[in-house]
């Protein structure tokens, strides 16, 4: 039996979407802190641009186009999810997935061709924020694709719908991150 | 529901989002090339900041949820303008009022070769 | 194939069924928010009792340097430490945070916006499994090799990052680990609250007819929110410093340790309000019962906590005046710092002004809530000294710093539990408590407890440092006058803990049905949580109730009673 | 108020000495009116048979005065501490006089050692004077110290200066004193640097000109302090 609790809505927003909101708020100075640690270091030092330049963007930018993917295959299964069609939406969510796990693949040649060229996270600091940053962000792919799994389970049972909108959200608030990450990381030389 | 019809409503076409998305990013990886450091930094920060917003106002839908929840976010972003403005003053600069910080040589680990 | 059922999955099959719940589904794995906010309560109490002890054991060593402490042993150097650090880390992490915010958070919620669970119960439920995890890891790092983590709780690298330094390789990791899954529970605890509370009110209750103390939680939980991030990315770094061999502390190869007490503040003053504000709504709630008065200005009272919530994000450098900032900051930091003081004492002023006209009865609870005032007022005006930059070079990291904090959290732990908790008891537990052995109890933490603090700000200003373990070392400090004042505070402290045991005593009786039943609404209070039974069944009423008017309409003129609950039709 | 318990030796000793003392009455005033007032009603409204309490909700103005008026008070107190406190600040923290000579501070786990600069009052010469556990310097003179750390953070605190600084690894932090009495003092380390951080005394010596003379003429290297005299 659910709570009635959960039934309510007295701010105008959904129980489920209210959370995620504060959920993304308290990732946002998760990675905000992280981040702005990093920029400090960054315009401190300019030799830093020579560091940078040992990062792939090629590979970034394809890891960037992956989540954009990803994003819009989020957006459209909360659209059948809207529509009530959850088989659908469980196919564009197993599709997104599909995207995250591109992105970690991808992200895992990346890291081993930089490690074998010496660039290790103890390297210095410009690399130990490389692999802090862009891990921390993995674990949240890694950690989407598998709430994901679950989400998509359950909606081919035309269960739980509401949830395709929650997971797309989280997914959309990791993409904009990495969006970020992908010029401070890759593109700034 | 009423929450489905505000959607339809603002129906959106997301595959075109998508489209003008992978165009910024194909802008921001050639920015570089360009070779003059202010265009990068446009290029660069500049269609970062435009990705987000695209993706937060058309996927995440803020642009139809109830404002607090762009307050919201925008307060989180505030706060860490914050601790950037009061922390960069110490940790940003090699020297301040009284202080130093020595030069450090630190060689990153001679990386064979690229 | 049932015996091989996971106590779990049982109980989701309960929830199902209404069937008799088996005690690992109603004590262990409840999704129940009455039953949580127990297994925080009687957490935290038992982590209170963990540093408490270690509170005695480093008070024995520094009155009588060298002894033999009953019950502990010889208190060395590197155990003082780890003592020190982890009573403070203890203190505010385990047991402030889990039982103000949590614990009553999660019993009062519900109860007192009118729905019958916290709105992500399973969530709830999740958000403690993980507290007792970094509780049994926090308690674990006394027991590696090594020993508990010594760098005090604000855990400064480099001391903390390497160590060659620290010496407790194993127990600085365990403790970050810890504190890093403390904080993962209350993020989710916190959404909980959060959400609750502003989505699943009872029908007619408006904003402004929310109880203060629900409103400081939920504040209290947003600014909690909003500041651990960078302290949680500064955790994952100071991880990677320990153990993977990055430098992000480390100046020695380009990192900064500044950066991380900019980090740990940023968060660590915020905090300071996440817990005084839970403290300062139970206080209110209290008082205003039993002065049988509105609230004073209820809507300023909200504002100022707004205001607080937001200058608390602006003062956070105070901490670090003399730590190595550029000195410049410092005067930007006083001025943001002492500003606070003036929304701080527009909410003591308000509490005074609520006892204006009221007609005060002096019970066990209303006691607690008027020391909390009293006592706080203390440590709010020394934290002024700290707050102006040139006073702070000569107090910073002397004793009356932590005369001062002991002064704000003293009230705010434990007087605002016991005020809570001694207020709720007939609800939580459907029996009243004895007042006479409320009120030993009372006297016997509050005098005593005065008179632990009161010398440590003379020691404070006679130039005492904070963390030495022993002061012959220190010419200037082991006089004789000096020693006699901590012999002062740790007799003290002794008395106190001793009065502990007629608290403990008075809840067992209480609860061994020797006292008479509560019934619905003993202290004649207008929130919703007193018009369903003691204790609150499961699912809390029978029927929702609604709400028609404002939380503290007490006295209200042409009315026979002087109380007007919440729900009651006009 | 301070120097009751710590004498007060350095020039800006008083003025910290008397920003406290201001602070203490500022803020004493408001403790002692709050805690007269807050007990007075708790006795004035105990309650009694017969009488009800008041129904004031606070929202009207003639009401919210009584909070409001006071609240505008402590403003002002505050920003008198506020002038005061970067007042003093600026004059310990953020100016920098003249020196006469500069030391070298460097905490460690666990000692405090000391380089002097010797009798040619440069540091960085040959006669520079380095000391563990003792600082010796010349009463009336400024003096610069360069503070810096091998390890953790240390705070190098004088009591009788009222002088606290935060040494910090990879910074060089400037900062001064000049002493206006003479005596033998402690130097303390306030900032937990490990196990022996109880173990971390040193003492400051604050000697007359000749005492100084004679001290530097001992310590310094023979040659050259053969070379040095006339």
């Amino acid at each position: 039996m659910r709570p009635i609790a959960t039934t309510r809505m007295a701010a105008g927003i959904p129980t489920g979407r209210l959370a995620i909101w504060w959920v993304v708020a308290s990732e946002i100075v998760i990675f905000g802190g992280l981040l702005v640690s990093y920029i400090m270091h960054r315009l401190a030092k300019p030799e830093w641009g020579d560091h940078a330049a040992n990062t792939n963007v090629w590979i970034g930018g394809f890891n960037t186009f992956v989540l954009l993917t990803s994003s819009l295959s989020a957006v459209l299964a909360h659209k059948a999810a809207v529509n009530g069609d959850g088989p659908k939406a469980a196919k564009l969510l197993y599709a997104t997935c599909f995207g995250a796990c591109t992105f970690v693949v991808v992200k895992a040649l990346e890291w081993n061709m930089e490690i074998s060229h010496g660039f290790t996270i103890s390297s210095n600091t410009f690399w130990s924020f490389y692999y802090t940053a862009a891990g921390l962000h993995g674990l949240h792919v890694i950690a989407g694709a598998i709430i994901m799994l679950i989400i998509a389970e359950t909606a081919k049972k035309n269960l739980e719908l509401h949830r395709v909108e929650l997971i797309g959200i989280y997914w959309h608030f990791v993409d904009i991150v990495w969006i970020f990450l992908f010029p401070l990381l890759y593109i700034a030389k | 529901m009423s929450e489905h019809a505000e959607h339809a409503e603002h129906e959106v076409n997301y595959v075109k989002i998508w489209a003008i998305l992978l165009v910024l990013l194909v802008i921001s990886i050639l920015g570089p090339f360009v070779g003059i450091k202010v265009v990068t930094l446009i290029t660069a920060f500049g269609i970062a900041i435009v990705k987000a917003y695209l993706v937060a106002k058309n996927f995440m839908h803020l642009n139809i949820e109830p404002r607090y929840a762009v307050y919201l976010l925008v307060t989180m972003l505030v706060f860490m303008l914050l601790l950037f403005s009061g922390s960069a003053p110490d940790i940003m600069k090699q020297e301040g009022r009284n202080w130093v910080k020595p030069e450090i040589h630190v060689e990153a680990q001679a990386p064979a070769h690229h | 194939m049932a015996e091989s059922i996971p106590a779990d999955a049982m109980h989701a099959h309960d929830d199902h069924h209404h069937t008799e719940q088996s005690i690992w589904s109603k004590y262990v794995f409840s999704t129940d928010h009455k039953m949580i906010a127990m297994q925080y309560m009687f957490t935290g109490m038992a982590m209170a009792l963990i540093g408490g002890f270690m509170a005695y054991a480093f008070r024995m060593q520094l009155a009588f340097p060298g002894i033999d402490v009953p019950g502990y042993g010889t208190v060395t150097a590197s155990d003082y430490n780890a003592l020190v650090t982890n009573h403070g880390t203890i203190m505010i992490f385990w047991v402030a945070m889990p039982v103000l915010i949590a614990a009553f958070g999660n019993y009062l919620i519900p109860l007192m916006v009118g729905c019958d669970d916290m709105v992500f119960p399973r969530l709830n439920r999740l958000s403690y499994q993980i507290f007792l995890l970094s509780a049994i890891v926090l308690i674990a790092s006394f027991f590696v090799p090594g020993g508990g983590f010594g760098g005090a709780w604000t855990a400064y690298p480099p001391l903390s990052a390497k160590s060659q330094y620290s010496l407790t390789a194993l127990g600085s990791s365990f403790w970050l680990v810890a504190v890093a899954l403390e904080f993962t529970a209350f993020l989710l605890g916190g959404i909980n609250f959060v959400t609750t509370a502003m989505n699943a009110r009872a029908p007619g209750m408006k904003i402004f007819d929310i109880p203060i103390v629900v409103w400081m939680i939920v504040v209290a939980s947003i600014l909690f929110m909003s500041s651990v991030g960078p302290l949680i990315a500064g955790a994952v770094m100071l991880f990677m410093d320990q153990n993977v061999g990055t430098a992000f502390f480390d100046p020695d190869k380009g990192g900064d340790p500044i950066l991380w007490q900019h980090l740990f503040w940023f968060f660590g003053h915020p905090e300071v309000y996440v817990v005084l504000l839970p403290a300062m709504g139970i206080t209110a709630e209290i008082m205003c019962v039993f002065a049988r008065k509105k609230m004073f200005a209820y809507k300023t009272f909200l504002y100022t906590t707004f205001a607080t919530g937001i200058l608390s994000f602006t003062v956070w450098a105070h901490h670090q005046f003399v730590a190595g900032i550029d000195p410049r900051m410092a005067n930007i930091f006083t001025v943001t710092t002492l500003l606070i003081s003036i929304p701080i004492a527009e909410m003591c002023f308000i509490y005074i002004a609520t006892l204006y006209g009221g007609s005060i009865r002096l019970t066990t609870p209303m006691l607690w809530a008027l020391a909390f005032v009293a006592e706080f007022l203390i440590g709010g005006v020394t934290g002024i000294f700290l707050g102006a930059s040139g006073a702070d070079i000569y107090f910073h990291d002397t004793y009356f710093v932590l005369a001062h904090f002991h002064y704000t959290f003293f009230p705010i732990a434990i007087i605002g539990t016991f005020a809570g908790f001694t207020y709720w008891f007939p609800k939580m537990f459907g029996k009243m408590m004895n007042d006479t052995l409320g009120k030993i109890h009372f006297w016997g933490t509050i005098i005593p407890f005065n008179f632990i603090f009161i010398p440590l700000f003379v020691l404070g200003a006679a130039g005492q440092h904070r963390r030495i373990y022993n002061y012959e070392h220190f010419p200037e400090l082991a006089g004789v006058e000096m020693q006699d004042m901590r012999v002062l505070a740790t007799v003290s402290m002794l008395v106190m803990l001793v009065f502990q045991l007629v608290f403990f005593y008075n809840c067992f009786i209480s609860w061994k049905k020797k006292q008479k039943d509560a019934g619905k609404n003993p202290w004649k209070a207008n929130t919703l949580e007193w018009t369903t039974d003691s204790p609150p069944p499961h699912g809390n009423w029978p029927e929702l109730p609604t709400v028609y008017r404002g939380p503290y309409e007490y006295s209200v003129p042409g009315r026979e009673e002087d109380y007007f609950p919440q729900n009651v039709p006009d | 108020m301070i120097d009751q318990y710590v004498v007060a030796l350095s020039t800006y000793a008083n003025d910290i000495d008397n920003l406290i003392l201001l602070i203490g009455v500022l803020v004493g005033f408001w403790l002692i009116l709050c805690e007269l007032v807050f007990f007075y009603f708790i006795i004035r409204f105990r309650a009694k048979d017969g009488r009800r309490a008041e129904y004031i909700t606070g929202e009207e103005k003639s009401h919210k005065r009584w909070i409001s008026y006071p609240h505008m008070l402590v403003l002002v107190c505050d920003v008198f501490i506020v002038f005061f406190a970067i007042k003093v600040w600026y004059d310990v923290k953020q100016q920098l006089p003249e020196p006469y000579e500069t030391v070298r501070i460097v905490g460690q786990q666990w000692a405090w050692s000391f380089v002097h600069p010797g009798a040619d009052h440069e540091l960085g010469t040959a006669d520079d004077i380095k000391t563990v556990d003792e600082l010796h310097i010349e009463v009336g003179k400024v003096y610069h110290f360069k503070l810096e750390s091998r390890d953790v953070l240390h705070s190098f605190s004088v009591p009788v200066f009222r002088l606290k600084q935060d040494a910090v690894p990879g910074r060089v932090i400037t900062g001064w004193f000049e002493a206006n009495g003479t005596g033998t003092h402690d130097i303390q380390c306030a900032e937990i640097c490990g196990i022996g951080h109880a173990l971390m005394p040193a003492q400051i010596f604050i000697e007359s000109p000749e005492r100084h003379a004679a001290w530097v003429a001992e310590q310094s290297p023979v040659t050259l302090a053969s070379a040095n005299q006339p």
